[in-house]
């Protein structure tokens, strides 16, 4: 197997284009996605490439360019959507919801929507409370939707890949802080990453560290940090949030019998939580401590950097918690 | 944009074709009459829009419409059924909530699909099929194909802001699209006029898209004025507004006793513009049709509807593991 | 005190007609709320009463209006936004939050935003996918927001005051199965219930089984047929979504060591799952069971009247499994 | 609406008053360069969006508004705040991300507000300050205020379903809102005409809303406008559309290199319809002021300027404390 090594961007750059060439049914659609080579230049080179047919700047409507997006995709066209950010994600909810997740039910099966909607979600750094919101447990709770979020160049591409030749809406909520990061990946035109399926990051056998995300970066900080005090934590990175692989996380507790969940999403109904509640529910015998949940603070994000530190999951603060745990 | 002379153009209708009109709208007609009671029954559930009164719409713009052309509206789209070929028997099987019915029972009055016959639906949240429809003249415009969607929404939908987002984006890339307007002079309890500032056929003029109003009650005013915009779109790859003139006798929907307009206004239209008066009597005044004739295929139609009621009200309602069933593609 | 007895629908109509009688910085707006007294006639009469000034026929732009009131309220006044259904809020719920919910903290607390949203959430029967859906966990998820969802008239009436004299971005949610439902409340025009605070609709010690708005319907069935085989179950009606009483949650818990929630929401992400993580968090050592979260079930709402009802939390199922975890 | 006689309003302003035109705009352009520098610096983080070109617009269009009127914009805001009376300090100490700032360094950039100096911000949705603006202008006709709220938005912005759905609102209800679309040729990357179909100052005709375009880069020819258009809107009780025909002379935000358009383009623009030139020429050339007197100013601002500079980077960051505080009301 060759492989090369390239950044999150590039990967998720070099995942659309060679879908777009594969497929003549795929084409990406967004702000700033053509001309601009995208906002996080995430489409660098396509519009030169593909050409206006199949890269296609919109004004800013988000929710007339989805709608429009996802009407195409009922007619059997493929389309990847661009937002700028999840944030603006709100104005188009309604036909992520409505239109692309329930139709298929609504029409007993017979109207599919094959369509990927991806971006930057969450805390890019100090652009406050209007453009810094986890978006994953308001669209984890919708059925009908896949919710994928992945935490590393690798799986940005394979992923990626996998979302656009699946049949099913997909949301694909990407992190500007793992723009830059290097992995090494297949050159293979097919490699993909199957989707529903979480990762062990780091093996261990006192603590499950769970997160999704950027905040598998902050989960491997923790676990370099226990380690110095011989505490040998297990690190999942869910990569796909809906399916949840329920087995990965429960196999894991089974064998830690402690757990911990790691997100800058707000806490109150979020994806940490049912993780939580899932584990109590289906191993609840093996667990020796409760499952702790640390979440972004409950507060839109402040500007200040010391504010929006302190606003995001601290190393510190779950590394004692843990220590106390395990104990 | 000149409309033809409407003359001239109702010849071009043969009365062998101007019968076969008849009797689709004698369709919509006798469905949507046997729907409000079998609503009343207790046989349907939830919500359901009635499309009496406006048949003349749907009429003529599919007389008008190319195989491979898409059509999309709202939660008032039982009639639209029919239209795309749509049988009775799946329509009311899916009104009862059966396992035969068009959306195996789960979509239920506001969501009918046939994807195979070019209808798109029977959506809930108003105005929210008019980028989904922009979205199918996109696919059009991207496979090369010589067709159109035709999107329809109400003079309430008209509003909605993501009708001119979708309408900056037609009109900037050109896309396939008519826009029908149905003004069936109400949105739910209010009144288009009290809602809506301005012409609803004028609101693309932002955008640069040419619009006209039309009477909607009669056939053939709207089978011309669909067969010219289309042509229009085709050629001059613009999208195309047209505003209905209508009127639904019922109200908004069978749970809406209708009491912000009167008796008589209604009666009003029932007596001077109801569509299928006009085109009866067309038919008999000007084409020389036996009125015996025109009740044998009243006779038929509702022939027809009653074994579709026999089909759905004897369909069994759906298994339990449909439930889960058609959320995700395998 | 004197008392009168109405209906949860009129309930909701006194209390608005009460505070616009009472402050002429309240008024009331949505669609069909005036000359139609309401979609679901909640607002019967009040436009007779109080006119075009206080009581606004919007047009169906549930965007538009949603920021049109609340740039009202961020000027003083106090709107009473009704979404018909608030699966119309999804086209709304950027200003709901973005501008709603985050101003104050942007500002630096200098702009206060006191609105109410209400209207009909979740399942009424037999109106399908796009009308059904339960919301509660989307905007728990938000600081910023008051979350509110009363179980019946008294409490409807009650808390509706409350949130509209409340000078936060208030949530009310509605149901349809508890419009008919009639109580006896105060005649007092200063009867308000308290934001923030659970009821004890039953007391008992063997279960602690918490629900919201209809769901509390449910909760009430199960505990009268759990009756019958002689387990006793504490029912704890949420009222207030957001914020949480955790401690009456804790404290009922406590008593029973068991937990219930039941909620016509998706689990994923929902209220149910967030409550079952705190309690299984604070209240830990107290379990004799995990806590577990009946919800409505993962998929779009069906139509057909059979598959709607299995959708739904089911009485049989949940004293089944009450059974189990007591005995 | 006519347009008064140009040269008849020049005359209306004093030279007191044209000097003190000048000091506003050179504080926005000075207050812009500076905060460029801070940038770069690593003073000032997250997104950075700077006025520069564009202050004819503000100083026309506040030098005729009356105290009362509103006024909101977009995340472009830092200008603005200065116009409607903020201090050089709080802004800065807010870009700063400091105790001291504005909004207690908790909003940032992008999100400004002086309540009781009638600034309502500062967002950062696209297009959302529209609805949020027609609401407060809903507000003075609640109030019975013979004040409008000026509503800013870009050309990009204008796009936006919720300016129509606003728009039709306003119109119904005859809002006393000015819309000021602030086309600067290009949104983000942009160029306008690539993403709006017609004109963006008859966006409001669909819904009877009249609207004019006006060269944004004239202090007086924008007054002149806005003055006009106030007593319109009061006097008929509607809103109104005016479309600023402006230019950014820097990228969108601090971190956008501006490779769509040539360094000719800005250039030309910079050399031949820069504001700060036009209303420092008409001040030397036809009122006679010495440039001596207006280097002093220009002096008075920069020293101004750099104490407010010494005063943010000094202030202290907020309290940790802070983090939760200012959520809900007490
Ligand atoms: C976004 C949204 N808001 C409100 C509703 C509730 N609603 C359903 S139909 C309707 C009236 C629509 O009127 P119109 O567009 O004129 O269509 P008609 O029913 O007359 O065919 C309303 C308010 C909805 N379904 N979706
Ligand atoms: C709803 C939404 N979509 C996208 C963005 C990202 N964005 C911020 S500013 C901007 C361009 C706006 O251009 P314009 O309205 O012309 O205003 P200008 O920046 O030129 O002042 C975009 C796309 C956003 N903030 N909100
Ligand atoms: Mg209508
Ligand atoms: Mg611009």
């Amino acid at each position: 197997m060759t492989t090369y090594t390239t950044t999150y961007r590039n990967a998720l750059r070099d995942a659309m284009s060679e879908e777009i060439r594969r497929d003549e049914k795929v084409y990406l659609m967004g702000e700033e996605v053509a001309e601009y080579n995208g906002a996080y230049k995430c489409s660098q080179g396509m519009w030169e490439e593909f050409g206006d047919k199949r890269v296609i700047d919109t004004p800013i409507t988000e929710y007339g360019f989805t709608g429009l997006a996802v009407g195409s995709a009922m007619k059997g066209l493929r389309p990847i959507v661009e937002f700028m950010s999840w944030d603006f994600s709100m104005q188009a909810c309604d036909h992520i919801i409505n239109s692309a997740a329930k139709t298929k039910y609504m029409s007993g099966g017979v109207v599919d929507c094959p369509i990927v909607f991806r971006g930057q979600n969450a805390a890019s750094g100090r652009v406050a409370a209007q453009h810094s919101q986890d978006f994953a447990g308001w669209y984890a709770n919708i059925p009908g939707l896949k919710v994928i979020a992945p935490a590393n160049a690798h799986d940005a591409k394979g992923l990626l890949k996998a979302a656009i030749r699946d049949d099913a809406p997909v949301i694909f909520l990407e992190h500007e802080k793992l723009y830059g990061m290097e992995n090494e990946m297949p050159t293979d035109l097919d490699f993909t990453v199957e989707i529903g399926k979480a990762a062990t990051v780091k093996e261990g056998t006192d603590v499950s560290i769970i997160a999704y995300s950027y905040s598998v970066e902050t989960a491997k900080e923790v676990a370099k940090n226990l380690e110095k005090d011989g505490i040998s934590a297990e690190v999942i990175d869910l990569r796909t949030i809906s399916p949840l692989d329920e087995t990965a996380i429960l196999d894991s507790v089974k064998k830690t019998s402690r757990a911990v969940f790691i997100q800058e999403a707000w806490a109150y109904a979020s994806v940490g939580d049912s993780v939580a509640s899932l584990i109590q529910s289906k191993a609840f015998d093996h667990l020796d401590a409760p499952v702790e949940v640390f979440s972004g603070e409950r507060t839109p994000m402040p500007y200040a950097a010391n504010l929006e530190e302190l606003a995001l999951p601290q190393v510190d603060k779950i590394v004692e918690k843990i220590k106390t745990m395990v104990k | 944009m000149n409309a033809q002379n409407i003359e001239q153009f109702k010849s071009e209708y043969s009365t062998e074709q101007l019968i076969e009109v008849y009797r689709q709208m004698l369709r919509f007609r006798r469905m949507s009459e046997k729907t409000a009671q079998m609503y009343q029954q207790g046989l349907i559930g939830g919500f359901c829009h009635l499309y009496t009164g406006q048949e003349a719409v749907l009429a003529g713009t599919f007389a008008e419409c190319e195989k491979g052309d898409d059509h999309i509206t709202s939660y008032r789209c039982h009639a639209h059924a029919l239209a795309c070929g749509v049988d009775e028997k799946e329509v009311l099987a899916e009104l009862t909530g059966r396992a035969t019915g068009i959306s195996k029972g789960k979509g239920g009055s506001m969501h009918m699909f046939a994807p195979d016959k070019g209808y798109w639906g029977g959506h809930g949240i108003v105005g929210a099929q008019v980028p989904l429809g922009t979205g199918m003249a996109f696919y059009h415009k991207y496979m090369g194909n010589q067709n159109i969607c035709v999107t329809s929404y109400g003079d309430g939908a008209a509003n909605q802001g993501q009708i001119f987002e979708a309408m900056n984006m037609a009109s900037l890339w050109g896309l396939p699209v008519l826009y029908v307007v149905e003004n069936n002079v109400y949105g739910m309890g209010t009144a288009a006029k009290r809602v809506c500032a301005g012409e609803l056929h004028q609101r693309g003029a932002a955008f640069g898209i040419e619009g006209e109003k039309v009477d909607g009650q009669d056939f053939f005013t709207v089978a011309e004025a669909v067969k010219r915009a289309r042509k229009y779109i085709l050629e001059n790859k613009r999208p195309y507004i047209i505003e209905m003139d209508t009127y639904r006798y019922r109200g908004h929907s069978m749970s809406d006793p209708a009491k912000y307009r009167s008796k008589e206004e209604v009666q009003a239209v029932k007596e001077n513009r109801d569509p299928l008066i006009r085109i009866y009597d067309c038919l008999v005044d000007e084409r020389g049709v036996k009125e015996s004739e025109l009740k044998e295929i009243d006779n038929i139609v509702k022939a027809n509807l009653k074994e579709s009621v026999d089909f759905a009200v004897n369909s069994p309602l759906p298994d339990a593991a449909e439930l889960m069933t058609d959320i995700m593609p395998k």
